[in-house]
């Protein structure tokens, strides 16, 4: 028995052996999939537009002549005019276009990322505890999600809009509050089929313990389904929004989303164009990219698919 | 004996991102009427995909050239509705996996009877009536209920016997077995290659029986044939290849089984793995893992040659072929 | 059965039930996995265990190991019993009793490095190594079981089941383990590489001193390997003998009619043998036939077959067998072994 | 089967119950009520107003006195829609929503199933990228856009269907409500329905249907769309509910009535009773559409039938 | 059987539309009318939308003429008496509700007991606290009803009597507050009374569907008595509270006339349709309520004078808004009834001040008041959700800036924001009145000190709870003066001193947006905003 046990000789030979020895790397899983991911041209292309416009619409209103809640008395509601530095025109306030929309766009982005974040927390921790657990545990908190799932949430929206009304993240915290009970079902359903994997077993047979198996080997094989349906959830939460602000109960001015500036655009589509086209443009391009990101991701990390 | 199928420099490729694999290369057998040959070899030999492109099967990514004549027919490159005429009647297939083999929202009376509706031309009734009995000749008890069941409700050996029972319905002239019994029992694999024997001798079926386990090859087939890296490496008799191997694989292939009726203390395996299709070794493909290997087969890719007794193999190796004493 | 102090574990009167929920609101029905389970395994030993699918060797493995509590019994380890045993403790127990599984990519988490897979019970078992002496001792573990350590940082999709396989043997050997549960370890491998996975087994139980226990349904595989062969049929022992027992005087009808099925790699003897295959299939563990579960496919079965359930008889030579009429079969058809 | 569904209709009451009990306390929560308008009342009118509608009571007093309503099968008044009560509100509206939502719904079904059929048959070649782009401009443009777009080019510009507004049994003046609702709907099952299909298309089985001989259109018609249908039915329940409460836009701009419109302005408005009222309504909808999908469900997969 | 369900299907779908072609010989007016209808009981009213349907259906004893104006209804002719306290009307011969019972002077009667119910929770029951213990009843201090000030003679004969002399009485009494309701039949259905099925009525139309979120329609009553020149024959008051969509409707032909639009296409319309919209002063202020409660910033005058002044109120109607509405320095607005000449009208000294000097001194104030640029003072300003609204104080928050005010705007719906402001839970509020009759005392009322009621001060619409004793002696005296002109000028002076205080931000004077097909012709431009339908008629 005492071939490989215990410190000795032989072992610190091994350790400077290990040492020196330049083991070459494995490609792991989600190496492998971002190199499936890169080969697919719709989703490299949308990724460059996406982070084109993550940037523009970072460090974008820095290089614009007008602040997005600056108002230019001398131009109210006139179209493009490059002269006065309003390339998109001005609003019925005389605010620069330019600069709402590149800071509409910040908006939703942080909107759908914060909500986004929020409902992939909350729902792969509870769609693991419940799927590990299984039994009693999982029947009681999948009977929480079901009558969830039986209400309304635009009710909540609202109530949540009331109570938070004043900050914008907070009120998408709330919006990412609610979207996570579709996640802890993915997450759930596949905590149930993980575990019952056989490496879940040697983990449990290696003496680890619940946390641990779940920490380290439950969560990190959920990445595939849970980027693809964060990919999916977040364009979801950009048309939500934008239907909060149509109903008047997005974000507070002078701040903006896209969805608003399109409710504000869509009334005036005729009359001034302007209003409406770029944000519009800037949401449909912004969705139509995450669409393509989730659909590659989708058949990057799930190659079975294609 | 007549030749049912004869295949000629059957080749598969399949097209991958930016390379392309060939999964068989130049591959030629024929098959005669009610005899049984056994494809022998293990995964990524390229066994399975020969036969799948026979049945224009493969995925969307491959591709198929050789011929694969049926009498005057030429199965390779055959336009799909025409192809469709001849799968399923004159030549049918049988899967490894019986359990994702069948329609699970379908019943297996359905997904029987439609073959005979499609090539038979019979109504749905007399069809269904036909695919009980058929359910019935392949040891199915009570298979008028069963024939009402999901494929879900059986179990596995139930389930291959519907397969069986599906490819014969025909009375095919070939049958193609793919690993039918390694998903099953001892038990019932034992009854499966009983029904396949009693079978092909009724109907006069030609059978293939594609698989690794040279158990299952003694027991049913008149000819094998081994496979390697996509290529045919040695052919003939099942009694020949078996007792007098001439091909270093095959013989290793024969250690490597376990024999119930000897307990030897180790086995003496291949070493290595089987290599992966993308990084044939140069030359004769099985050269880093063979025991006789020598300077020419490392440069040179030795061609299938016919031997005396209709055998034939690829090595050229031409020494006597006994573990411990080369190696 | 003999009781010596050199019985590593000694499984006492285990039964392993399951409770199956039909649908979201249906009655649970019951399923005896295990019942009536006595044996013991020697230091050194190996033993196989031989069944159908769905016979319950897979649960029985896990049961030993205390992956699935019994519902009954006691499974002694040098006396001691495992199922009584605190979690903190059992915890640490497990450097002592590992299992290697049958899907050697299942048995392997896809997003850890095999370095760190091999690594994984250190950190829980040995948590008075540091990192560098783990390091090393995977190293050496890998070299081991036929590894190269360069493979050390790459991840399991990357090899052939054959290596992943050795993966997992690593895994197992890591925490010095004096017992190896083996779960099916061949039998998802291609012909090559199951003879060189069962020649390594063999090497490591020399090297190591291990006791295996191996489970398989592959009569060949098991005969190949075991000192003594356990059968089970339906959750039940139908049988248990040495290798040689087994193969050339089976006593239970199951045995024989197993013994018969198996393929042997030899067209002749193939050919001349009269397969005398069992008759259906092995029936539900829900609802099992009464008395001997196996006269249902049984062909020397008579009436009082279905009264009771056959005792687990001692006989000659420390041999068990579970069948009533064992006797009187042997004298109505000897059994005639392929040579 | 019945039995079953008997069950589920029994088990869905408490999650019912605990859902109105949520509700009614969440919206009291919310500053506000539905008197508060833009000129104040007198006080005692106020009074009056409340006791009338048994605001004065303690929370939980109102709690059990709606409930112990809701029991007997009355959804109470409107606080402000006067000469209403809920139920009349109710059955006006809904026929409206319903109408438009099963419309979209089963066209829109028809078609996404249809497209993404035809997009996972052809994948990768010029139908499925045509469809997948057809099909998700409708996902992808926010519907209150969608809507005012519609309005102005078929509506204003062209003339070709009505702008608006409803007049009974014109199917005319369904056609751009209905568009407008179903296009995302349509676009969100083709998503699915490729991807199921795509993926029934490699399983073993559609194989063994190849292996026989049957004609690539059997194939898909008798073994792949069945099986391929699962996602998409598992999806029907939360689409049609999504089609219901997703009207509200839709109401608004064409001017139609529809619970959709009264939920939302009830809710700005803090009429209690009408917001309990669609919201169990809703309850029922989601909890019936539940338990009818998951029958189709087993319909269509035998494994879970009988349970 | 499917075939035959089909085709029937195609058959009724035929018939309705042959049945609409020949429905539109009848002439049918598609008024668009905005809001949902709350109610068609006319003492639960409380909106333009429901005064469009009610006046329609309902007269009272004075009804309006296409200009707005007070014309006999039911009453054919009224006695003041001397001291102008005491009014009797005469009621038409052969006026009936639409069952065909009379209408009598004892429906009036009972239509003002059931106003001044306190259990019918009447909101505009006040508009009628002219008449005698009226205030008293509604407030539960006089339970007996027939202390009320209204008595029926006989049948056709009605006298009210009043607290004070009141000059609009008149004016008041065409309001909907002062309709009939038909007394047999409130006896026995109660509030459901309304509902379309029991539903009567006397005046020129008769409901006759109601559809909760879409429409009214209304047809001619044949029974009424000026039946002969009502022209149109049928009424769809059309619930859209989407102006664009209410616009292209308009467009496509589906409405004759808008009662809203769009400020934003205001220049489209006049430059496309051009007449069709009619954009009139309506006696209504726009304004901004500043929270004085004690020891809120804003309870510092000079605070509120830096905001009120630095307002600049000339760029809201025409530019932020588009449809010109006029800038308010005042709190009355102009063409009120019996108020000082137009020349006469409060305007502050500093609205002639250029305004670039209004922000230096605004600026100086600030500093007096202890805020100064590095010192911000930081305001909340709320408003109801509503694009105009946000336009409006998204404005005048850039407006404040540059006197060192730092505004975070917080939106939230109707009900919020009044629960808010009433709760006294805001510092600066957008809030808006429309007169309900036009007197100067409706919107000085709203800058009246609270009342004490049980401890708790009600403030009831006052909600910047501005309170000054002055003003408070200037309003008593006036609801006693009987010279008009006397009271007009007590009411001017109340006005001054509240607006030299700046008690609130007046911001502009609202006008009433209408747009009106060519089709209608009959249609008169009116402060009221009041057009009945009887006077329209439309041509195809």
């Amino acid at each position: 028995m005492a071939g490989i046990t215990g410190k000795d000789q032989v072992l610190t030979t091994y350790a400077n052996k290990l040492a020196t020895l330049d083991a070459p790397k494995g490609r792991s899983l989600t190496q492998n999939a971002m190199r499936r991911l890169v080969r697919n041209k719709m989703a490299v292309i949308s990724i460059f537009v996406l982070v084109t416009i993550v940037i523009l619409a970072i460090i974008g209103p820095n290089f614009v002549p007008w602040g997005y809640s600056q108002v230019d008395w001398s131009n109210i509601r006139k179209p493009p005019n490059f002269e006065a530095g309003h390339y998109f025109g001005t609003d019925q306030n005389g605010r620069d276009m330019l600069a709402r929309v590149l800071q509409g766009t910040q908006m939703s982005l942080i909107v759908a990322f914060v909500a986004t974040f929020v409902s992939v927390t909350i729902g792969v921790v509870y769609g693991a505890v419940a799927g590990y657990f299984g039994g009693r545990v999982d029947a009681v908190m999948m009977r929480i999600v079901d009558i969830m799932y039986a209400l309304p949430y635009i009710l909540f929206v609202i109530i949540l809009v009331v109570m938070f009304g004043r900050n914008p993240v907070l009120l998408f915290v709330g919006i990412g509050a609610i979207e996570w009970l579709t996640m802890a079902r993915i997450v759930r359903g596949q905590t149930l089929s993980i575990k019952e994997k056989e490496f879940v077993e040697a983990a449990r047979a290696g003496g680890a313990k619940p946390f641990t198996i779940i920490m380290r080997h439950i969560v990190p094989n959920l990445t595939g389904p849970v980027v693809i349906y964060a990919t999916l959830t977040i364009p979801e939460i950009i048309i939500a929004e934008s239907f909060l602000s149509y109903l008047g109960l997005g974000v507070q001015e002078p701040q903006t989303s896209l969805g608003t500036l399109i409710s504000a655009g869509a009334p005036v589509a005729e009359v001034m164009p302007w209003m409406l086209l770029a944000p519009a443009a800037v949401l449909v391009t912004l969705l139509f990219c995450l669409t393509y990101i989730g659909d590659g991701l989708r058949d990057a990390l799930d190659p079975k698919d294609r | 004996m007549t030749k049912v199928l004869s295949v000629e420099d059957l080749s598969v490729t399949f097209a991958l991102h930016e390379s392309e694999v060939r999964a068989v290369n130049d591959l030629n057998f024929s098959l005669e009427a009610g005899e049984t040959l056994a494809v022998v070899g293990e995964s990524g030999s390229g066994k399975s995909q020969a036969f799948l492109s026979i049945m224009g099967l493969l995925a969307k990514n491959g591709r198929t050239s050789g011929r694969a004549m049926m009498g005057e027919t030429n199965l390779v490159g055959m336009e799909k509705s025409r192809l469709d005429r001849i799968r399923g009647k004159d030549i049918a297939m049988i899967f490894q996996d019986p359990m994702t083999s069948l329609n699970p929202s379908l019943r297996v009376k359905t997904q029987l009877a439609e073959v005979l509706v499609k090539h038979r031309g019979f109504d749905k009734g007399k069809a269904e009536k036909a695919a009980i009995e058929m359910l019935e000749l392949v040891g199915i008890p009570e298979p008028a209920k069963r024939a009402n069941a999901y494929p879900h409700e059986m179990s596995g050996g139930m389930r291959q016997r519907v397969m069986i029972a599906m490819a014969l319905l025909c009375q095919p002239k070939i049958l193609i077995a793919d690993e039918p019994t390694t998903a099953l029992d001892v038990t019932v694999q034992a009854q499966m290659l009983d029904l396949f024997k009693s079978l092909t001798d009724d109907f006069g079926t030609a059978l293939v029986i594609i698989t690794h386990d040279l158990g299952v090859v003694a027991g049913v087939a008149d000819r094998m044939m081994v496979m390697y890296g996509g290529r045919a490496i040695e052919k003939g008799r099942v009694d020949d290849l078996f007792y007098d191997p001439r091909h270093p694989y095959t013989l290793g292939l024969l250690h490597s089984t376990p024999h119930i009726a000897h307990r030897a203390a180790r086995l003496d395996p291949i070493q290595g793995m089987p290599p992966s299709l993308e990084h044939l070794p140069k030359g004769c493909s099985f050269n880093p893992r063979c025991a006789f290997c020598f300077d020419r087969c490392l440069e040179e890719r030795p061609p299938l040659m016919p031997t005396e007794n209709g055998r034939e193999k690829a090595c050229f190796y031409e020494g006597p072929l006994k573990y411990g004493k080369v190696a | 059965m003999i009781e010596t102090p050199t019985n590593l574990i000694e499984i006492k009167d285990l039964k392993k039930t399951f409770s199956i929920s039909t649908g979201l609101f249906g009655r649970s029905l019951t399923l005896t996995a295990l019942e009536n389970i006595n044996f013991s395994v020697k230091k050194g030993e190996t033993l196989g265990i031989v069944g159908e699918s769905g016979c319950g060797k897979s649960t029985l493995g896990r049961c030993i190991l205390q992956l699935l509590s019994p519902d009954e019994g006691q499974v002694l380890w040098l006396g001691q019993d495992l199922t009584r045993l605190p979690a903190e403790e059992m915890r640490k127990r497990r450097a002592d009793l590992q299992i290697i599984f049958q899907d050697p990519l299942a048995s392997l988490n896809p997003r850890m490095t095999v370095g760190e897979i091999i690594e994984d019970p250190l950190r829980t078992l040995r948590p008075e190594m540091n990192k560098t002496d783990r390091r090393a001792k995977v190293v050496k573990t890998m070299e081991a079981v036929g590894l190269l350590p360069e493979m050390i940082n790459r991840y399991p999709h990357e090899f052939s089941g054959g290596q992943a396989q050795r993966i997992g043997i690593a895994r197992a050997l890591i925490t010095d383990p004096k017992l190896i549960v083996c779960d099916e370890p061949v039998s998802a491998l291609d012909v090559s590489i199951q003879a060189q996975i069962l020649n390594l087994l063999a090497e490591l139980k020399d090297e190591f001193g291990l006791t295996l226990i191996f489970i398989s349904h592959n009569l060949s595989v098991v005969r190949h390997v075991s000192d003594r062969i356990l059968v089970l049929y339906l959750g039940r022992i139908v049988e248990l003998a040495t290798g040689d027992e087994i193969y050339e005087d089976p006593k239970h009808p199951y045995t024989r009619a197993l013994l018969t099925a198996v393929p042997i790699p030899d067209p002749k003897l193939a050919r001349q043998r009269n397969i005398d295959a069992l008759r259906g299939e092995i029936p539900s563990p829900i609802n099992p036939p009464s008395g001997c579960t196996f006269r249902t496919r049984c062909r020397f079965a008579k009436p009082q077959c279905a009264e009771m359930r056959p005792p687990l008889e001692s006989i000659e030579g420390g041999r068990l067998v579970a069948c009533i009429r064992w006797r009187e079969i042997e004298a109505e058809a000897p059994v005639a072994v392929p040579a | 089967m019945l039995a079953y569904a008997f069950r589920r209709v029994l088990s869905a009451i408490p999650i019912a119950l605990i859902a109105v009990t949520v509700c009614f306390f969440i919206l009291r929560l919310a500053p506000g009520g539905p008197f508060d308008g833009e000129r104040a009342l007198p006080p005692t009118v106020l009074a009056n107003l409340r006791a009338h509608y048994n605001l004065d009571q303690p929370l939980v007093v109102q709690y059990f006195l709606y409930i112990w309503r809701l029991l007997h099968g009355d959804l109470g008044p409107s606080m402000v829609i006067d000469g209403f009560n809920v139920s009349q509100l109710i059955s006006i509206g809904f026929p409206f929503t319903l109408t438009m939502a099963l419309c979209a719904f089963v066209i829109a079904t028809a078609i996404g199933m249809l497209a993404g059929m035809v997009a996972a048959v052809y994948q990768n070649k010029w139908p499925d990228y045509v469809l997948v782009l057809a099909v998700m401009i409708g996902v992808l443009i926010p519907n209150f856009l969608m809507a005012a777009l519609l309005q102005l080019w078929f509506g204003v510009y062209l003339k070709w269907v009505p702008a608006g507004g409803w007049v009974s049994g014109s199917v005319w003046h369904l056609i751009l409500p209905v568009t407008v609702l179903a296009w995302p709907h349509a676009g969100r099952i083709s998503r699915l329905m490729r991807g199921s299909m795509i993926e029934v298309l490699g399983t073993n089985y559609v194989r063994t249907a190849r292996s026989k001989g049957l004609g690539e259109r059997l194939v898909l018609a008798r073994h792949a769309i069945k099986p391929a249908l699962l996602p998409v039915v598992s999806y029907l329940g939360p689409g049609l509910s999504y089609l219901l409460t997703g009207s509200l836009a839709v109401e608004q701009i064409f001017g139609l009535p529809g619970i959709g419109k009264y939920f939302v302005t009830a809710a700005l408005n803090r009429d209690y009773g009408v917001v309990l009222g669609t919201t169990i309504l809703y309850m029922f909808i989601i909890l019936a559409l539940n338990l009818i999908v998951d029958l189709v469900y087993a319909w269509l997969d035998p494994k879970v039938r009988y349970r | 059987m499917k075939f035959t369900t089909a085709f029937k299907a195609i058959a009724a779908a035929g018939a309705m539309a042959l049945m609409m072609s020949t429905a539109a010989s009848a002439v049918t007016l598609q008024l668009h009318n905005g809001g949902d209808p709350g109610t068609l009981d006319p003492h639960k009213a409380s909106g333009d939308w429901e005064n469009r349907v009610i006046g329609d259906y309902i007269e009272g004893l004075l009804t309006e003429n296409a200009k707005a104006e007070a014309i006999p209804g039911q009453a054919e002719s009224w006695d003041i008496s001397e001291d102008g306290t005491v009014y009797t009307f005469h009621l038409r011969d052969g006026i009936q509700w639409s069952d065909g019972e009379p209408v009598t002077a004892g429906d009036f009667v009972f239509a003002f007991q059931r106003l001044f119910n306190p259990a019918t929770a009447a909101d505009y029951a006040y508009l009628q606290f002219p008449i005698k213990n009226s205030e008293k009843i509604n407030s539960g201090e006089i339970t007996d009803f027939n202390e009320l000030g209204v008595k029926a003679i006989d049948d056709k004969t009605l006298e009210i009597t009043l607290e004070a002399p009141t000059p609009f009485l008149l004016d008041a009494l065409t309001h909907y507050t002062a309709y009939p309701v038909p007394q047999h039949l409130v006896e026995e259905f109660g509030d459901q009374w309304t509902n379309v099925e029991h539903i009567v009525g006397n005046g020129p139309y008769l409901i006759k569907e109601w559809l909760p979120g879409s429409y009214v329609r209304s047809e001619k009553n044949p029974d009424y008595y000026d039946a002969a020149n009502v022209k149109i024959d049928e009424v769809f008051y059309h619930v859209l509270e989407d102006q664009a969509a209410a616009l292209n409707r308009y467009r496509a032909g589906e409405f004759d006339i808008l009662t809203d639009f769009p400020a934003d296409q205001y220049q489209w319309l006049q430059d496309n349709m051009p007449g069709q919209a009619h954009v009139v002063p309506f006696l209504g202020v726009y304004y901004y309520v500043m929270n004085q409660e004690e020891g809120q910033v804003l309870s510092d005058v000079r605070i509120r004078e830096a905001l009120s002044t630095t307002v600049l109120r000339e760029v809201i109607g025409p530019d932020i808004l588009g449809t010109g509405e006029l800038p308010a320095y005042g709190w009355v607005p102009p063409g009120t009834n019996n108020y000082v000449a137009e020349a006469d009208a409060y305007m502050p000294e500093w609205a002639a001040t250029p305004y670039e000097e209004r922000v230096e001194h605004a600026k100086e104030l600030m500093t007096e008041a202890g805020y100064g640029p590095d010192n911000p003072l930081t305001l909340q300003l709320r408003y109801n959700t509503n694009d105009n609204h946000q336009r409006i104080a998204v404005a005048i928050a850039a407006m404040w800036e540059p006197i060192g005010v730092k505004v975070e705007l917080f939106n939230a719906e109707t009900a919020v924001h009044y629960d808010a402001l009433r709760a006294g839970d805001f510092q600066v509020g957008r809030a808006g009145w429309l007169l309900d009759y036009s007197d100067p005392s409706n919107t000085l009322d709203l800058l009246k000190t609270g009342t004490d009621q049980a401890g708790t001060m009600n403030w009831g619409n006052n909600y910047g709870r501005y309170s000054n004793e002055e003003f408070d002696g200037l309003m008593t005296q006036a609801s006693t003066e009987l010279d008009l002109d006397a009271r007009a000028k007590l009411l001017a002076q109340a006005e001054k001193i509240a607006m030299d205080e700046f008690a609130a931000i007046p911001i502009y004077w609202y006008v009433s947006k209408d747009v009106v097909s060519p089709k209608i012709s009959g249609f008169e431009e009116n402060a009221k905003n009041i057009f009945r339908t009887r006077w329209l008629s439309k041509s195809e």
